[in-house]
Formats: structure tokens, C-alpha cells, sequence
């Protein structure tokens, strides 16, 4: 009973899930209706307590290959509050466009399982299924959209390149378990760290990397980035960017914090190069491009390099530092793309859609800023926040030159970020037809909002938990 | 028996004759399927592992099972996606699509 | 050695030929049908491979998923998204600078695999697998794989669901 | 706890902020009068800290202490100390004044006050803040508001002007951030409370590196002048309260932070440092004044002439004596009020001819005599006539640093050579050659710039009359730091910089 | 319980080991097996295709063949005669390769099933553990072959066709693996010549101890698989001669029609058996001392002859289902009740385990 009391968050949603799918097929279900995603938010919102509960769990369970502790709840957390904001501003977005919302529920309810699953995992199988059911569930959303060809061309794209990067994921696992003879995270972990590991296991670990590394943006992995946030539908991309990455970031948390901690001399200065690179081309490349969506994806790579400093830190302050910024990333990703599906999909996410935004949504507008603030760092937000930690994670760990050029690059994002703001704010609109938007879209952005401000003002007992949580990565 | 390393040849001779394929290829369906190669490589090292390493638990063999499961879950959804955009664009040529910049 | 080494190791061979074979095919063979044939040949090989490691339940899904379902549905995909030639469907990208950076980066690669591969200080272990392999599987499956089964249960819902949802409305559109 | 009047200073204008954004747009006058009354508030509860302040105590006084992010030792810890006070004061009467200033905008009102606001808010908190985190946080803070400031309200290039400034302030933010983050950990104190930190003892190599580092950061912010080139655009595109508190408070920020923290802590990596901060303070002074002089445009002379003003505080600073420290503070204040001056009035100027180019003005005296005097004044103190707050700045600077930098202090006596021509220059050319015929009609100063001109008017000439008020708050503030001082001695051989500035 | 005794494959090589190599001895197995097969299949076609003229022509109120041989038996072998004596035509526009090798590929896939069939307790080529599996993943390779003839014809009869087939055939697997399971769940294994063993015995005494009286609705549902897995009648779209002219084999003739056409034959008998071997107690049945060792076998091929009967029984009377019935039959009938048979089977292996019935009917 206990160990099915463990998997009670998962269970809610995954039955969420199959209530909906269930009840689209008996359904007539004309498109407009959005019942099925509220349905499916409050069943986030219940998964939600029962994941509150699991706090201060701290037990593996299922012969060693899952684990509820305070981390692995902290990211589930993460995946709860992506899921339960998509769910609220898609339907605005899904129902006109003939999109039906069940489909979409599901599948979101779906993937945010896979989310909530992959922390826990503390063997490869089951690591790499959870991984398996995020990225499937995205290939159909991010493809599923009617009526135009580019949200298929990102799908497309999306799959390819993930196939090819689960593939070599899985192949640097199998070399792990041909050296270690186990999937168990702990085990290996036992096997690398007896003795001088052989060099192939670092290049296994690498291969890991890269496979991981295209879920969180790595550089060279991030190629699929901007073309899927353009192509896309912005729920989806909102969902995509706040929760999978997360998800994966817990992944690479346990198996390089933890588990290839043997093989550190090998991947620690990879990373530590990847990281700067990964910030320096999200930033620069953001510059020329005038389409938001596409801008924001390269937001996301620099975000993914700032991460990746405090997954090189490592120990408890990074561990921390990638919790809170994974949180706080969520709210502000959320927010932005909460705001641009309310209006600026019909041009595809074009910066000049935005002109003029303040005077016909200034609720929008203002999110909108308060959300790339955040992003870029502005204090008193929250991304203001995370950035610290994970600098402060950085500087603590001994990489101060590395912090410094991080530091230095991100100083460009002000540019892009503002840019946009200048938009919204300074430019005439084209058309001066206020905006409206629905119920959901409004909840969802007010959330978002006070997230953002919330947990920037008032990071104290956030930050706490995060701390303490780090204490548990061990396993 | 053949020796462990003969195993480990093939799969990886495999998985770089895939690998290799997936980089360079232009139809999206062979791109699919250099990615299919590729799994079955990892498979093989998986089974072969699991025969002479880890010959009692098996654990590379339950692996297998869950990657086979994927690796057709990935082919189907990947082929819906290849043919409704061969009807829009007429074609399954990953360059002839608006890749936009990349 | 002995005779059962030299036959084992002729089976090898021709599994290898097999497996190699395909694989080459469905990278080089310029009408895809002709990829997608060789690529069951690719499988079939791989499945022979399994039956040599006593995987016997791998060999056997390999051929049902694979080439029962796996190369069936990329055939359907060819079929579906014919030209009126076959010739010259599969061809590579244009840019030859890529293709010779892919070809050297794979050689690379390869020949690091195989080299570390030969040379890893693998741990072989002299037991021999239990009997039935089959039933300890199935029972690993429902016991300490439970999480991942039900899992991959979801995960294989949602790729069917996706896929029909990704393909099906669009004829209604049309 | 008592009242935390700290807080109440620093918070009255951004919950008069707050209120505004509750109020519908239409209502401008309310909206303006809910702006005058919070920052009113901030006013005259910053008179009451300058009067409540006990100087015989010292030291930092209506300490409030929360904690904030426990996890990094982080407090909500604000105070004032002698040099806040003043500081703070000045930030009150420029944010103060600067809602009358802008009581004449008519385009989108409510977000305008919302921004200004925002902006005051974040300023005082800077001056408030004893917490380093704190610190960086309003520093920080300050950078958004100053954006849209200028990008929606301001007039020539305003967005690449904001842009430039936006990527600037970062720049110094991001140093900054990196040099709090290594003397954080190199202190390896958990805390980030600046009291504390200043006790620590940092190894000489560290001094010297982190006030390296922690300088360029916040030299980007006063500016010095090879990181300059952010300012004219920014105080030229800002509008006039803009540019009142961008030139009156925002330079005084990066200056503040070096005495506060660079030189608190690191009095040893101060003296390595000083002579090449000296020369490029002298730099300043010469190099802005030069340009001022070449500018046809009334608003870039005078965000110029700011640069070569603050150039006076680096140099004061920089020469590490107790009278140049205090006249660096000091003139803190005194160019702080008397640059608010100086862009309100080529605000209501403008506000009426349309044009800042000097040379398309002239004779304004006859149609507007009050703006006229009010200029005059100005100038008079910008040159740092006796008898205005500015005069006692720059003397003290001189004092104290002449004895260090014989050569630099000299040079930059000069300057006020070059601040006497270009700025009577203007007076002249502005308000009394012969006056043009389309500006007859003009209309002489209206209530509101009344208000701006009197309030001004009476500190400028308030604090020259009697100095000793704020030069003995100063002199509290700056005792600690002053304390450090004397046993640092420079490792690192700089001869060749001594050489060039003189022996201390 | 008689353990690995009942496989040929062991024994045989080890007979054959004693004269040549071990090697050798395999491959030489491997290649009688393959012989055997073809003979086997050979001859069952010619039987049964002279029964289905037979019993179709009665039931239609004809005669049937006649005139060749005694009761027209050696009428099939002429028709088979007749085509091995047929020019080869290759059409000019096929892709010769594939057009070649497809009919082998069919041909082959259907013969690997017979490797799995236990016709009496020692008569079985090869008896593996995963028995079941093995008859329906060759089953699958069976439709590939089917596509490669549709394809390479280039015509588009023959493409539709094939396309039919295959998915038929890739819908109709899934409950008929699932219907299997049924029976796999009883036995507790996947080995072929295992289920048939745990079939042994009497339910009070005169009830034998056949799983389809656990599994009727899983027999029933696997024999509707197993008529669309050979696209019997009423699931004979792929070939609907109204439709599509002779469907992905329009374009063959001679020996290569031929070779589909004896796959199609095998394979309707290797779904009989393999439903006998699951099902129906296999070779089962009362041994007389007359002969013993032959008795199993007659019984086993009695029972798949009679099964045989049946689908042509079908087939003479039934009609054709429109191809998108066809599709939802499978898809929303015939895989949610197999569904609901797991459930069952699981019921009562649960309810057998307890040692209940044991209990009660003191068997």
C-alpha cells in the first residue's frame, strides 16, 4: 500500500488523463468546448496536494529503481505548475482553431506524468521510459495543430532529432551497463567510483550527455529549439519549455551529480566549456531575430547554459541553484507564452505584432514585461533570483572565471528582451482593437504573475526547501 | 560461443552505419529508419551485455523490451507526421521543407 | 577449435553479413523499397543474433516488432507517399561538404567504439543464463519492472492515440 | 519595532505607485496629486531622518533587520547611516520636485507616475540598503524604469538611448554581481550584511582584486569617462523629471557604491588603485567639460557638464582624505539638486520654445524673467559660486586633494574655468541676446514650476549658507570608513602612477 | 511431466552428430527440416485444395473434380502439373528483384511456422520455448512478402491489394495475439508441445481437459483471426476479384502464383493446427495399441483437417465484408472482447491455482 501511495500523484494524473481520453470518445464533442481541460487542471490541482504531501518522504522503493524524495517531489512540483498554467490558457487557444481541448488534455496530462515519473527514476529503464513518454506526447502535440503545415515540419523535425538523440542516449547506456553490469544508478555509481573508471565509460557518460543534452538545449543539441517554438502552437511550446527540460535537468541532476560522479575529471570540464558556448550562442544568436517565439527558444538555450553552470557547481548549493531556477523558469516561460497565445499567433509570433500592445492589452502587456524581466534577470523577479543562485553556485564551486564570461554574455539578453518591450510599450499598434481573452488565459497569467513576483520578492522559504531537498539527490 | 567483442564490432559498425545515415540522409522515412538502426544496435549491445556480463539478473534483455516498445511507438508517430505533411508539401524530402534557419 | 566454435562462429558470420549488410543497404541503395527490404534483412540478422545469445523471447519479438510492425509500417509510408519513379527516392543531402563531415565524424567515432569496445575491461561472467529465460522475464516485468511496464503501456496508448489524432482529422479536412 | 521610518521613506513612492496603477487613466489630476503626496511623504519623513539623525551616536541608525533568503544570510536590512541621510534626502527632493516638473505631460499619465515612481523608489533604496544583496537588488531595480523612462517619454534616438543605457547599467550590474558573489564566498561569512562584511578582514591580494572589480562595476554607473558614453544620450532622450533624477540621483548611485562597499571593505586595494582612478577622474573633469563647451545642444551641455562634476567626487574619493571624501559626498548633494535645477529649467524651456539648440533661443529673459533668474542661479552654482551648496563641494574636494594629487588637483581647478564659459555662455545665449519674435507670446513660470524652482532654489542656497548641517552627517558616515584607511599601504608597486599624480 | 524428450531437434542431431560433424549435424537438420516442410506442405495443399473443390462444389450442389483419379484426387496434381509447365512471365515494367523474391519470402515465413507444430508427442522440428510467439512474428514476415509482390508489380491493383492484406493482416494480429494469450496464460508457457501437454486428461471423467472449453470466446476469436490472417472468406478483400482483380497477385502467374498460392494453404492449415495445438487438446486423443506412436499424429491431423473443414465450410456460405466493416469488426469488436478473455483467463487461472475445482470435482 505504501509503495502505491508513492506513485498517488502519477495515478491522479495518469487516470486524469484516461477520464478524458474516455470521455472524448463517447462524446459528440463539438470543438469549441473547454470543459475537458479544466477538468483535467483540477485534477493537476488535486495531483498537486497529493505531491505536497509526499514531502519529506525520502524512501526508494520498487527493488531500488524508484525513489520519492524531497528533489525528485521538488520537480514534480515543477511539472504540476507547467501543466496546470498550460491547461488553463490552452483551451482560449486550442477551442477556436478546432482543435479539440480532450486531445490536448490528455496528452498534456500525459507528458506531465512522464514529468513527474522521471525524477524519481533511479534505474536506466526506467529513466529512459519516463524520458520516452515525454517526448512522445510532445511529438503529437507539437504536430497536431489543424489546418497548417508548420506545426507537422516542427513535429517532424522534433522526432528526428530526438530518435537520434535517444538513440545515442541509449547507447551510452548500454556501455554503462556492459561495464558496470547494472542499470541502477546506485550500483553504477558503486562500479565507476571502485577504482580508475575505463575510458569508456566517459565516453558513454558523454553520449548520456548528449542525449539528455537535446532535451535541455545543450549546444550543439539545441538545434530543434527555435524551429519547434515557431512552429508550434504556444501552449504546447509554453508546456515544452517549462516542464520537459525541467524533467530531463532532475535526470542529468541524479546521473551526474550522483552517478557518473566517479568519472567527474572527464565531464566536468566538457560541461563547463559546453555551458559558456550554450550561453554565448543563445544570447548572440538571439539578437537578429525578430520573431518572438524564435527569440524566446534562444532565450531558452542561454537559460540552459546559466543551468548548466550550476549543474557544474554541483553539490548542494547547485543542486539548489537548478531547482529554484527550474521553478521560477516555468512561471516566466509559462507567462510569456500564456500571453502570446492570447494574440500574436495568428502572424506566427512576428515581433511586429506586438507593437502597440500596451494600448490594446495592457494586462498582456504587462505580463508580457514583467515576464522577460524576469527573464532577463531584472530583480526584485524571480528570475532575478534564480540567476543569482546559480551564480552564487558558480562562484562557490571555484569557477569564477567561467561565471564572469556567463555574466558578461548575459548581459546581451537585455538587448532582445527590451526589445520586445520597447515594442509593446513605444510603438503604435497597426490595428487599435483591444484584445480580449478568455477566463482561463486570465487565470493563468495572473498566475503566472504572481509566481513570478511572488517568488521573487519572497524567495526565503523557497530557496529553504530547495536546499534541503539537494541534501537528498544522494541516494 | 563467439566472444563478447564480435558482438560489440557489429553493434557498433551498426550503429555507426546509422548514425552515419541519419546525418546525411534527405528522406525523412530513411532518416527513420537510420534511427531504427541505430536502436537495434544499442539492442544488441544491450543483449550481448546481458548474456555475458549480467547473466542472472538480465537486465539488458528487459531493457530491450522497453526500447523495442519505443522504437515503434517513435515509427508510428513519426510516419503519421511523414504523411500528412506529404499531403500538404507533396514531398517527404527533409530539405524541401521550410526548415526556416535551424 | 572445436567444431560447435567453428559453427557457432560461421552462424556468426553469416548473421553479421546479414545485419552489416542491411544496414549498408538502407543507407546506400538508392529506390527506398530496396532500403526498406534490406533494413527487414538488417532485422532478421539481429533477431539471429538474439537467438545465438540465447535470447530466444528477444528473437522472436524482434521479428514480430521489427519487421511485423516496424518495417510494415515505414513500407505503408513509402507506399503511401510514393513519386511515380521509386529510382533515385533515397538519395543524400546535397551539400557535399556535410556529408563528408558526417563521413569522418562516424569514422571517427566508429573506430573509437570499436577500439575502447575491444579493449574494455569487461567483467564476463561465467554463469550461464537460467533455464527459462521467458517466464523470469514476464515475472521481472510484473514485479520489479512494474513502474516502467505500466509506463511503456501509456506511453504505447499515446503513440496510438497521436498517431491517429496526427493523421485523421486531416482527412476529414480533405 | 518601532516605526521603520527607513522603509516608509524608501516605500512611500512605490505605494503611491501602486495606488496610481489602481486608478483609471482618465483621472490624471488625482494621479498626479496621489504622485506629489507619496513622494511629499518620502519628503518630509527624509527632513525628519536629516533632523532625528543622532550625530553624537554615529553609525547607523533606524536599523529594520528581517530576514530575507536565510539560505545566503540575506536580510531586508536597511538603515542610515550619516552619508544616507543625505542621500536620501536629496533623493526625495529631486523625486519630489520631479512630480512637478512633469506635471505639464499629457501622454499616458498614469504609467508615466508609475515608472517615475518606481524609479525614486528604487534609487532611495540603494542609499537605505545595508545588505549587499539589498543593494544590488535596488540597484538593479533601478534599470527598467530608467528604460522605459526614456524609451516611451523621452525625445531624440530615445530608444536607442535607453537601449544603450539598459546594456551599460547591466554591464556594471553583472560586475557588480560577480565581485559581491566572490567577496561573499571569499569572506565565507554567510552573510551578505555590509556592517559585517566591513569588519572582515579580506588578504591584500584579495582587497586588490575585488576593488578592481567591484569599482569598474560601479564606475560604469557614476560614470567615469571611458564608460561614459551611455550618459548624454540617456539624460538628453529622458524627459525633464527624467533627466532631474537620472543626473541629480542615478550618478550619484555608482559613486556611492564605491565608497560603500569598494572602499569600506578594501581600504588596501583603494590605495593600489587610487592614482589610476585619480587620472581617470581628471580625465573626466577636462575631457566632459571640453565636450560641454562644443555642444550646441542645451541638454547634452548639461549632461556633460554632469560628467565633469562627478569627475570632482572620483577625484575626491580617489584621494582618500578625510576633506576629500567628504567634499566627494558632499558634492553628492550639492550637484544632485543643482543638475535637477539645471535640466528642470532646460525642461520648462523647452517645454515652451520646441527647441533645445541654444542658438535658436535667445532673449527669453524679457517673456520669462523667473526662469531666467532661476538659470542664472543654476549656472552660478554649477561654476561653484560661494554662497551655493556647490562652492563647499568642490573647495573641500580641492583641499583634500591637492595634498595627494598636487597635479590632478590643479588640472581640475581649471575645469571650472571651462564650466564658468560654457554655462554663462548659455545663460547668455538662452535668455538674453535680442529675443526672436515667435517666442513673444511665451508665458513666464507657472505654479507648478514654482514649486520646482523655490524648493530647489532653497537647499542650493540653504546648504551654502549653512554646510556644516550635511558636512557633519557626512563626516559620521565616512568615520568607519575613514577608520580603514591610514594602515592600508600599497603593495603592489604603481610608481609610475604616483609618479605622474604626486606622492601621497 | 515429460520435459525436453518431445523435441526432435535435440535427438535428431545428436543421432546425427554420431556420424559427422556437430556442425554439420545442425545444418543438415536445419535443411531436412526445410525439405520435410515443403513436402509437407506440398502434399497437404494438394489434399486439401482437392477438399475444397470438393466440399465447396457439394455444398453448392456440384460435383467437384472427378474425372482425374479416383474421386478427381489427381486432379490438384495436374493443375499443379499444368502450372510448373507455365511460361515464367515476368511483366516488363516490375521491379524485377522484388517481383522474385516475394513469393519466397511468403513461402518461406509460412514453412518456418511448421517448425513450431508438435504433430504427435516427438514429432515437432523444433520445439522452443517461445513456440507461440515464433508461429505469429513469422506470420507477420508473411505479409511483408505479400507487400514486396504488391509493390514491385507496379500496378496499381496489385499495390491496393497488398496494401489490403497486410493491413488485415497487421489489424487481425493483434486480437489473435491477445486471443492466444488466453491460452499461454492457462498453460504457463509459450512452448508449442508445453501447452499441448497441460491439455492432458479428463474433467470428470469424459470432459477432455481441451482449453477451448475454458477459452471458448478466445477460440472463437481466434479462429475470426485466423480466417482474416489468410484473407478467407468473409475476409477475402485483398483478392476481391470484383474489386480488385486478383489483388497483389494480379500480376503473377506460374510457379510464382503457385508459391502464394501454397502459402496461402499451408497457412490456412497452420492456423487450424496451431488452434488444435492450443485449443483442442492437440495430438490428443485415445491411443490404441494398434501402431501407438501413430495414433497422436492422426489425432492432431484430424482435428486440423476438421478445423480446415470448417473455414471452407465458411467460405462456401458466407459473404464478403465491405473493407471499413472489416476494419471496425477488428478494431472495435473482435480486440475489445479479446480484452475481456485476458480478463477471463486471468480469472481462471486464478480460480484453477486456488485449487477450488480440484477440490469440488475431487479431479
Amino acid at each position: 500500500m505504501m509503495s502505491v501511495g508513492l506513485l498517488l500523484p502519477e495515478i491522479i494524473v495518469g487516470a486524469a488523463g484516461l477520464i478524458v481520453l474516455i470521455e472524448r470518445l463517447f462524446s459528440k464533442g463539438e470543438p469549441g468546448r473547454k470543459d475537458a481541460a479544466w477538468f483535467g487542471a483540477a485534477a493537476v490541482l488535486v495531483a498537486l496536494f497529493a505531491t505536497f504531501k509526499l514531502f519529506g518522504t525520502n524512501v526508494t522503493a520498487f527493488y531500488g529503481s524508484y525513489r520519492v524524495d524531497d528533489l525528485a517531489v521538488f520537480f514534480k512540483i515543477v511539472a504540476l505548475a507547467a501543466a496546470g498554467l498550460t491547461l488553463l490558457f490552452a483551451p482560449d487557444f486550442l477551442a477556436p482553431r478546432g482543435v479539440k481541448t480532450g486531445d490536448f488534455t490528455a496528452l498534456v496530462l500525459f507528458a506531465a506524468g512522464g514529468m513527474m515519473l522521471l525524477p524519481s527514476a533511479l534505474d536506466f529503464i526506467t529513466l529512459f521510459i519516463s524520458l520516452e513518454l515525454i517526448s512522445i506526447s510532445f511529438y503529437v502535440m507539437i504536430a497536431m495543430q489543424r489546418g497548417e503545415v508548420r506545426p507537422a515540419e516542427a513535429g517532424l523535425k522534433y522526432l528526428l532529432l530526438s530518435g537520434m538523440a535517444s538513440a545515442i542516449l541509449l547507447y551510452g547506456m548500454s556501455l554503462i551497463y556492459g561495464l558496470t553490469g547494472s542499470t541502477y544508478l546506485a550500483a553504477i555509481r558503486q562500479a565507476l567510483s571502485a577504482g580508475e573508471p575505463p575510458i569508456l565509460a566517459g565516453i558513454a557518460c558523454l553520449m548520456i550527455l548528449a542525449g539528455l543534452g537535446f532535451k535541455i538545449y545543450l549546444v550543439p543539441f539545441h538545434m530543434w529549439a527555435p524551429d519547434v517554438y515557431e512552429g508550434a502552437s504556444s501552449p504546447t511550446v509554453a508546456f515544452l519549455a517549462s516542464g520537459s527540460s525541467a524533467a530531463a535537468l532532475a535526470a542529468v541532476l541524479r546521473l551526474f551529480g550522483e552517478s557518473f560522479a566517479g568519472l567527474a575529471g572527464l565531464w566536468v570540464p566538457i560541461l563547463l566549456i559546453m555551458a559558456v558556448i550554450t550561453v554565448a550562442v543563445g544570447n548572440i544568436v538571439a539578437l537578429p531575430q525578430t520573431n518572438v517565439k524564435r527569440l524566446l527558444a534562444y532565450s531558452s538555450i542561454a537559460h540552459a547554459g546559466y543551468i548548466l553552470l550550476a549543474i557544474v557547481a554541483g553539490g548542494r548549493s547547485g543542486t539548489a541553484a537548478v531547482m529554484y531556477y527550474s521553478l521560477l523558469y516555468a512561471f516566466s516561460v509559462v507567462a510569456a507564452f500564456g500571453v502570446i497565445s492570447a494574440f500574436a499567433e495568428t502572424s506566427g509570433g512576428d515581433i511586429r505584432s506586438f507593437a502597440g500592445l500596451a494600448r490594446r492589452a495592457p494586462f498582456l502587456a504587462f505580463v508580457m514585461m514583467v515576464a522577460l524581466a524576469s527573464l532577463a534577470g531584472i530583480p526584485p523577479l524571480a528570475g532575478f533570483m534564480a540567476k543569482f543562485a546559480v551564480f552564487a553556485a558558480a562562484v562557490q564551486a571555484g569557477y569564477i572565471m567561467v561565471a564572469g564570461i556567463a555574466l558578461l554574455l548575459s548581459v546581451i539578453s537585455i538587448f532582445y528582451y527590451f526589445q520586445v518591450i520597447k515594442v509593446m510599450y513605444v510603438e503604435e499598434p497597426a490595428e487599435a482593437t483591444p484584445i480580449t481573452f478568455g477566463l482561463g488565459t486570465y487565470a493563468a497569467l495572473l498566475l503566472g504573475l504572481a509566481g513570478i513576483i511572488m517568488l521573487g520578492v519572497v524567495p526565503g522559504p523557497l530557496m529553504h526547501i530547495a536546499q534541503v531537498a539537494a541534501g537528498f539527490a544522494r541516494f | 560461443m563467439v566472444a563478447l567483442p564480435c558482438y560489440l564490432g557489429i553493434s557498433t559498425l551498426l550503429f555507426v552505419i546509422g548514425l552515419f545515415g541519419a546525418l546525411t540522409k534527405r528522406n525523412a522515412i530513411v532518416v527513420l529508419m537510420c534511427i531504427e538502426l541505430m536502436l537495434n544496435a544499442v539492442n544488441i549491445n544491450l543483449v550481448t551485455f546481458s548474456r555475458f556480463i549480467d547473466p542472472q539478473a538480465l537486465l539488458g534483455q528487459l531493457f530491450v523490451i522497453f526500447t523495442i516498445a519505443v522504437a515503434a511507438a517513435e515509427v508510428a508517430v513519426g510516419l503519421a507526421i511523414i504523411i500528412v505533411l506529404n499531403r500538404y508539401r507533396d514531398t517527404v524530402n527533409l530539405d524541401d521543407f521550410t526548415w526556416l534557419k535551424g | 577449435m572445436d567444431g560447435a566454435q567453428t559453427g557457432a562462429y560461421a552462424a556468426f558470420g553469416a548473421m553479421t553479413a546479414l545485419v552489416i549488410g542491411g544496414g549498408l543497404g538502407v543507407v546506400f541503395f538508392r529506390n527506398i523499397f530496396y532500403a526498406a527490404t534490406s533494413m527487414v534483412l538488417c532485422f532478421l540478422g539481429v533477431a539471429g543474433i538474439y537467438f545465438s545469445l540465447q535470447a530466444n523471447f528477444l528473437a522472436v519479438m524482434q521479428v514480430l516488432i521489427y519487421i511485423g510492425a516496424v518495417a510494415i509500417m515505414i513500407v505503408f509510408a513509402i507506399m503511401l507517399t510514393r513519386r511515380s519513379q521509386m529510382v533515385d527516392t533515397n538519395r543524400f543531402v546535397r551539400s557535399l561538404s556535410q556529408l563528408a563531415i558526417a563521413l569522418a565524424a562516424v569514422t571517427c567515432i566508429g573506430i573509437i567504439l570499436i577500439e575502447l569496445a575491444i579493449f574494455a575491461p569487461w567483467q564476463i561472467s561465467g554463469k550461464v543464463p537460467a533455464p527459462d529465460i521467458t517466464r523470469f522475464l514476464g515475472e521481472a516485468m510484473m514485479s520489479r519492472f512494474a513502474i516502467p511496464f505500466e509506463i511503456a503501456a501509456v506511453l504505447l496508448l499515446v503513440a496510438l492515440i497521436g498517431a491517429v489524432m496526427i493523421a485523421l482529422e486531416e482527412v476529414r479536412k480533405s | 519595532m518601532s516605526f521603520p521610518v527607513v522603509s516608509a521613506t524608501v516605500f512611500a513612492p512605490l505605494a503611491g505607485a501602486l495606488i496610481i496603477s489602481c486608478i483609471p487613466a482618465s483621472r490624471k489630476e488625482v494621479i498626479r496629486w496621489v504622485a506629489a503626496v507619496a513622494t511629499g511623504i518620502s519628503f518630509i519623513l527624509s527632513i525628519y531622518l536629516v533632523l532625528a539623525y543622532d550625530l553624537s551616536a554615529g553609525g547607523v541608525q533606524f536599523i529594520e533587520k528581517v530576514d530575507w533568503l536565510p539560505t545566503f544570510g540575506i536580510k531586508y536590512f536597511m538603515g542610515a547611516d550619516g552619508i544616507s541621510v543625505v542621500l536620501l534626502l536629496l533623493t526625495a527632493i529631486v523625486g519630489f520636485t520631479g512630480v512637478f516638473a512633469s506635471w505639464g505631460i499629457q501622454n499616458r499619465v498614469k504609467e508615466y507616475f508609475i515608472t517615475f515612481l518606481a524609479l525614486t523608489f528604487a534609487c532611495a533604496g540603494v542609499f537605505a540598503a545595508f545588505d549587499l544583496f539589498l543593494l544590488f537588488v535596488f540597484f538593479e531595480l533601478a534599470v527598467l524604469p530608467k528604460y522605459v523612462l526614456i524609451a516611451v517619454w523621452g525625445s531624440t534616438k530615445k530608444e536607442y538611448a535607453a537601449m544603450k543605457l539598459a546594456l551599460y547599467l547591466t554591464l556594471g550590474g553583472a560586475i557588480i554581481l560577480l565581485g559581491i558573489l566572490c567577496l561573499y564566498f571569499v569572506a565565507g561569512l554567510n552573510t551578505m550584511d555590509i556592517l559585517v562584511l566591513a569588519q572582515h578582514s579580506f588578504t591584500h591580494q584579495q582587497q586588490v582584486w575585488l576593488f578592481a572589480l567591484l569599482t569598474l562595476g560601479f564606475a560604469v554607473q557614476v560614470p567615469i569617462v571611458p564608460l561614459h558614453s551611455w550618459l548624454p544620450d540617456a539624460h538628453t532622450g529622458a524627459p525633464t523629471a527624467g533627466s532631474m533624477i537620472l543626473a541629480g540621483v542615478v550618478m550619484k548611485l555608482g559613486a556611492y557604491g564605491i565608497i560603500r562597499v569598494a572602499l569600506w571593505f578594501f581600504p588596501e586595494g583603494a590605495v593600489v588603485w587610487a592614482p589610476l582612478i585619480a587620472i581617470f577622474a581628471v580625465i573626466c573633469v577636462v575631457y566632459a567639460a571640453f565636450v560641454a563647451m562644443g555642444q550646441k545642444d542645451l541638454k547634452y551641455m548639461i549632461a556633460n557638464s554632469s560628467i565633469s562634476h562627478m569627475g570632482y567626487s572620483v577625484l575626491g574619493i580617489a584621494a582618500l582624505s578625510v576633506a576629500s571624501l567628504t567634499g566627494a559626498v558632499f558634492q553628492f548633494f550639492a550637484h544632485g539638486i543643482m543638475a535637477a535645477l539645471n535640466f528642470a529649467l532646460a525642461g520648462m524651456t523647452y517645454d515652451r520654445t520646441h527647441t533645445r539648440i541654444m542658438a535658436a533661443m535667445g532673449g527669453l529673459a524679457k517673456v520669462m524673467p523667473v526662469l531666467a533668474i532661476a538659470f542664472a542661479i543654476g549656472a552660478l552654482a554649477s561654476v561653484g559660486l560661494p554662497g551655493t551648496a556647490s562652492f563647499w563641494a568642490e573647495f573641500s574636494v580641492f583641499v583634500g586633494s591637492f595634498p595627494v594629487f598636487p597635479l590632478w588637483a590643479i588640472l581640475s581647478i581649471s575645469g571650472i574655468v571651462f564650466t564658468a564659459y560654457y554655462m554663462l555662455r548659455a545663460v547668455q545665449r538662452v535668455y538674453f541676446e535680442p529675443l526672436k519674435k515667435e517666442y513673444a507670446e511665451l508665458k513666464d513660470a507657472v505654479w507648478y514650476d514654482w514649486v520646482v524652482i523655490s524648493v530647489i532654489i532653497f537647499f542650493i542656497v540653504a546648504m551654502g549658507v549653512y554646510p556644516s548641517l550635511l558636512m557633519d552627517l557626512i563626516g559620521s558616515g565616512l568615520e568607519p570608513i575613514l577608520a580603514g584607511l591610514p594602515e592600508a599601504k600599497p603593495a603592489i608597486d604603481l610608481g609610475w602612477l604616483s609618479a605622474l599624480g604626486g606622492v601621497k | 511431466m515429460p520435459e525436453k524428450g518431445l523435441n526432435a531437434y535435440p535427438a535428431v542431431v545428436e543421432w546425427l552428430g554420431g556420424f559427422v560433424p556437430n556442425w554439420l549435424a545442425e545444418v543438415l537438420y536445419r535443411v531436412g527440416a526445410g525439405v520435410l516442410i515443403c513436402i509437407l506442405i506440398a502434399t497437404l495443399a494438394l489434399v486439401l485444395v482437392w477438399m475444397l473443390r470438393k466440399v465447396i462444389g457439394h455444398m453448392q450442389c456440384r460435383l467437384g473434380p472427378r474425372v482425374t483419379g479416383p474421386f478427381g484426387l489427381l486432379q490438384t496434381a495436374a493443375d499443379a502439373l499444368k502450372l510448373l509447365q507455365k511460361e515464367d512471365i515476368i511483366p516488363a515494367n516490375v521491379d524485377k528483384l522484388l517481383f522474385i523474391l516475394a513469393p519466397y519470402v511468403t513461402f518461406f515465413s509460412t514453412g518456418m511456422i511448421f517448425m513450431v507444430l508438435p504433430l504427435s508427442p516427438t514429432w515437432i522440428l523444433n520445439d522452443l520455448d517461445v513456440g507461440v510467439l515464433f508461429f505469429v512474428a513469422f506470420g507477420s514476415l508473411a505479409s511483408f512478402g505479400l507487400l514486396m509482390g504488391g509493390f514491385s508489380s507496379y500496378n496499381k491493383y496489385s499495390m491496393v491489394g497488398g496494401m489490403r492484406s497486410v493491413a488485415q493482416v497487421v489489424s487481425y494480429e493483434v486480437p489473435m495475439v491477445l486471443a492466444l494469450l488466453g491460452a499461454v496464460m492457462l498453460a504457463g508457457s509459450l512452448s508449442t508441445q508445453q501447452i499441448v501437454l497441460q491439455q492432458e486428461g479428463l474433467w470428470l471423467g469424459f470432459i477432455p481437459k481441451w482449453f477451448i472449453f475454458l477459452q471458448p470466446l478466445g477460440f472463437a476469436i481466434y479462429f475470426l483471426c485466423g480466417l482474416a490472417e489468410t484473407s478467407q472468406t468473409p475476409f477475402d478483400l485483398p483478392e476481391g476479384e470484383s474489386e480488385l482483380g486478383a489483388g497483389f497477385n494480379t500480376e503473377y502467374s506460374g510457379m510464382r502464383w503457385g508459391l502464394f498460392f501454397l502459402a496461402e494453404f499451408a497457412n490456412a492449415f497452420a492456423i487450424s493446427a496451431m488452434a488444435t495445438t492450443l485449443f483442442l487438446g492437440g495430438w490428443h486423443g485415445p491411443v490404441f495399441s494398434f501402431l501407438p506412436w501413430l495414433w497422436p499424429f492422426v489425432w492432431f491431423m484430424a482435428k486440423a483437417v476438421a478445423l480446415t473443414f470448417c473455414m471452407m465450410w465458411i467460405r462456401s456460405t458466407w459473404l464478403r465484408f465491405r473493407i471499413d466493416q472489416m476494419m471496425d469488426f477488428g478494431w472495435k469488436v473482435l480486440v475489445p472482447l479479446s480484452l475481456l478473455n485476458i480478463f477471463i483467463s486471468a480469472g481462471e487461472v486464478a480460480i484453477i491455482r486456488s485449487g477450488i475445482i480440484a477440490r469440488l470435482i475431487g479431479g
